[in-house]
């Protein structure tokens, strides 16, 4: 498998393999904050926009 | 001498102040805005002297197209607002002083003369802020009395003066008017200016619901 | 100082035009995003050769390099986005600057952390006081000041302008504080190596860097898009376009 | 010209009148220097080796401390309304309020620092460096921090924000500035230090005027 001789080998990286994780944890944690506030944003406008909408109509 | 607005649009706070708004002040003529708290007076007055950037529309000076970049409005107007830029550490002489440096229309009388007619003669040479408030007053309104500037866009200027002090500035206005000069203004005395109608505009009334 | 442009420049600066062009985009840069990175991730991490040097935590490289360089360009489009809206008054402009600011400063994080993860291995501390880590920290408060000064402001107008020229101000810097945190770090750690500047680097180790960063910029795209779309239906919600829009979500 | 002189003229005048904006700066500038041996230690040779740092992150704290007023008096009481409608070029205006505030803020600390120089046992060959530094290094820091006073002029929380602003923006000055008083106490040559200080000088005062008479535009017709 690649560089590798075998999974355990690939898992632990030579010595390194809390930092190569490490590393790569944060990088998907940071995208998955991305991705997840921007999805967060998109609802909480739709919510208050459509509130607002029908506060809107209904007033007229 | 003019000064136009054409399809003005400004929001403030999520509410629509102005909406497809037109104002025109002509040569001699003294126009007076009305409106209750919070109907933009001031913003309409900033607006006029291209103190605020929050609107959208077109303003004519002179018939020209005024870009926003090169202003010649500024030659020709004279800004009096309630915070007037007096500075309390300065004496009344120097305050005036400063501002004729800032404003080179301010040059029809001299500071003297100018504070003199205002009633601060023998104050010049105490700092600011240990006159009163009316007195504070008086030293930024002694501008009108040095000004030669075609526009006057006063906004509250009669505030904190006594009956005799808005008796004069109402007979000051009208001499402007009479030279050939403009004015509009706000306020919430009932403007009496000698020998001239006043233009009200309310702006309650325009204002979108 | 105006320049005549284009006529797709201007129709770019119509918020339903960028709604409608960016809504079309979307899909297509989020599966190559999907794609580059899946690629280059697996590629980075298996099959590309350990570091002769560093061994196997070589590999954070294809993290750290691709969110460096993403983090210093997030901040120049920032500042150019910036720049348009000001010189040409498009608010679109304004809003991909608006909304490059938090993804550019999540980005410099990430450098930040993975460098500093990195730093463990090869020097054998957590933090250094390394000439590219202290850049991209310099980086991260400027981008903090620019989100700090974004939300500052309740009239949107005036904080679109205000974060421009902040931004604006940081970019002419950044050169000047690079140089100056370089000279500075040569003057009192000589003869530090750098792990991220290889002189030959095998084409099997920085072909998959090229992936990610392909992927990375476009994965940028991806969020600066949503968040951006947010903003321009936020400031058009008077529209009927916007309201339809409102109306149609969620059926 | 004649109005930039009368512009220096008020600013100075108002800076006489209230001579509390002129010890402040020197006060503060004090006090955080005094605060290393107290929280560090006393120890001479510690001191001197930190000493450059130490006095250079003291004049910037000061300086920023200070900059924060510089259009602040004069966006409450109308004045600086009274500017923009006025015909007169506010690059002028923002130049005098700038050289005012570098007057009584960088120059006042260059002249007092060998004080706290003395207190932290600079070696004697690095004081020429220490004053020359801060002589050149001081304006740039009131350039930029004028930068950031006129973005967050409007705003009532601009205290705490503007050093987020302007802080990073600092951080070229400070490297090079202590680096000339390192240099300058180790007995090396200082000229290169001092042309890269005088280079980052030069740059910002062609562009900041223009960025703070923008930055002040924003502020005040928002």
């Amino acid at each position: 498998m690649g560089s590798f001789t075998s999974f355990s080998d690939f898992i632990q990286m030579g010595t390194h393999g809390l930092y190569v994780w490490l590393s790569y944890g944060i990088a998907l944690v940071i995208f998955i904050y991305n991705i997840v506030s921007a999805y967060l944003l998109k609802r909480q406008f739709f919510i208050n926009a459509k509130r607002r909408l029908r506060r809107e109509q209904g007033t007229i | 001498m003019t000064l136009e607005v054409k399809n003005l649009f400004c929001e403030r706070d999520e509410r629509i102040l102005f909406s497809n708004f037109s104002l025109h002040i002509n040569t001699a003529e003294v126009v007076q805005v009305i409106g209750q708290n919070g109907s933009g007076k001031t913003t309409l007055l900033r607006i006029l002297c291209g103190l605020s950037d929050a609107y959208t529309g077109d303003i004519f000076w002179q018939g020209k197209y005024l870009d926003g970049e090169s202003d010649e409005r500024y030659h020709a107007v004279l800004y009096v607002e309630h915070l007037s830029g007096v500075k309390g550490t300065l004496t009344a002489e120097e305050n005036l002083h400063w501002m004729m440096q800032l404003d080179k229309s301010l040059n029809k009388c001299s500071i003297m003369d100018a504070l003199q007619q205002v009633g601060l003669y023998g104050f010049e040479d105490v700092p600011c802020h240990s006159l009163s408030a009316g007195q504070q007053r008086r030293v930024g309104l002694a501008r009108l009395y040095l000004s030669s500037a075609p526009l006057w866009i006063l906004d509250e200027p009669f505030t904190a003066l006594d009956k005799k002090g808005v008796g004069e500035k109402e007979a000051l206005i009208a001499n402007h008017v009479h030279e050939g000069g403009s004015v509009i203004l706000t306020t919430h005395h009932d403007l009496m200016v000698p020998g001239k109608t006043v233009r009200p505009i309310n702006l309650d009334e325009v204002a979108v619901i | 100082m105006k320049i005549k442009m284009p006529r797709w420049f201007y129709q770019l600066a119509s918020p339903k035009w960028f709604y409608d062009i960016t809504g079309m985009l979307l899909p297509w840069f989020g599966l190559a995003a999907i794609l580059l990175l899946l690629v280059g991730s697996i590629w980075g991490l298996v099959f590309a050769p350990a570091d002769y040097q560093q061994g196997n935590s070589f590999r954070i490289i294809y993290i750290h390099v691709p969110s460096s360089i993403l983090a210093q360009s997030c901040y120049m489009m920032m500042a150019i986005a910036g720049a348009v809206g000001l010189i040409w008054k498009m608010k679109i402009a304004h809003v991909v600057a608006g909304a490059c600011a938090p993804i550019g400063a999540s980005i410099a994080v990430m450098s930040l952390a993975t460098g500093a993860v990195w730093g463990k291995p090869t020097w054998g501390a957590w933090w250094v006081w390394d000439a590219r880590l202290t850049a991209m920290l310099v980086l991260l408060f400027l981008y903090i000041g620019v989100i700090a000064l974004n939300s500052a402001f309740e009239n949107k107008a005036s904080s679109d302008k205000a974060t421009a020229i902040l931004s604006l101000v940081g970019l002419v810097n950044i050169p000047i504080i690079k140089y100056s945190v370089e000279w500075w770090n040569t003057l009192h750690q000589p003869a530090t190596f750098t792990v991220t500047e290889k002189p030959a680097m095998p084409p099997e180790m920085w072909i998959p860097l090229l992936v990610m960063v392909l992927g990375f910029y476009c994965f940028f795209a991806v969020v600066l898009m949503i968040r951006a779309r947010i903003e321009v239906l936020e400031r058009e919600k008077r529209s009927d376009w916007v309201k339809k829009v409102i109306e149609n979500y969620g059926r | 010209m004649n109005f930039l002189l009368s512009a220096i003229k008020r600013e100075l005048l108002l800076v006489f009148r209230r001579r509390n904006d002129i010890i402040n700066p020197l006060a503060f500038f004090l006090m955080v220097a005094v605060l290393f041996p107290l929280g560090v230690s006393p120890d001479p040779t510690f001191l001197s080796e930190v000493a450059p740092g130490v006095i250079w992150v003291a004049a910037l704290l000061a300086c920023l401390l200070s900059v924060d007023g510089i259009f602040r008096s004069d966006y409450e009481d109308g004045s600086l309304e009274q500017m923009l409608v006025s015909s007169e070029s506010l690059l002028a205006l923002v130049l005098a309020k700038v050289l005012t505030h570098w007057l009584v803020s960088g120059f006042c600390l260059a002249i007092i620092s060998p004080l706290v120089a003395m207190m932290f046992f600079l070696p004697e060959q690095g004081y020429f460096a220490l004053i020359v530094s801060l002589l050149i290094g001081t304006p740039t820091l009131s350039l930029m921090g004028a930068i950031g006073a006129a973005l967050t002029v409007a705003l009532r929380k601009g205290g705490v924000l503007i050093s987020l602003l302007v802080l990073p923006l600092y951080i070229p000055v400070l490297i090079f500035g202590a680096g000339t008083v390192q240099a300058g106490a180790m007995g090396l040559a200082i000229q290169g230090y001092l042309a890269l200080l005088a280079a980052i000088l030069v740059l910002s005062l062609m562009l900041a005027p223009f960025a703070i008479s923008a930055a002040l535009k924003i502020s005040v017709r928002s």
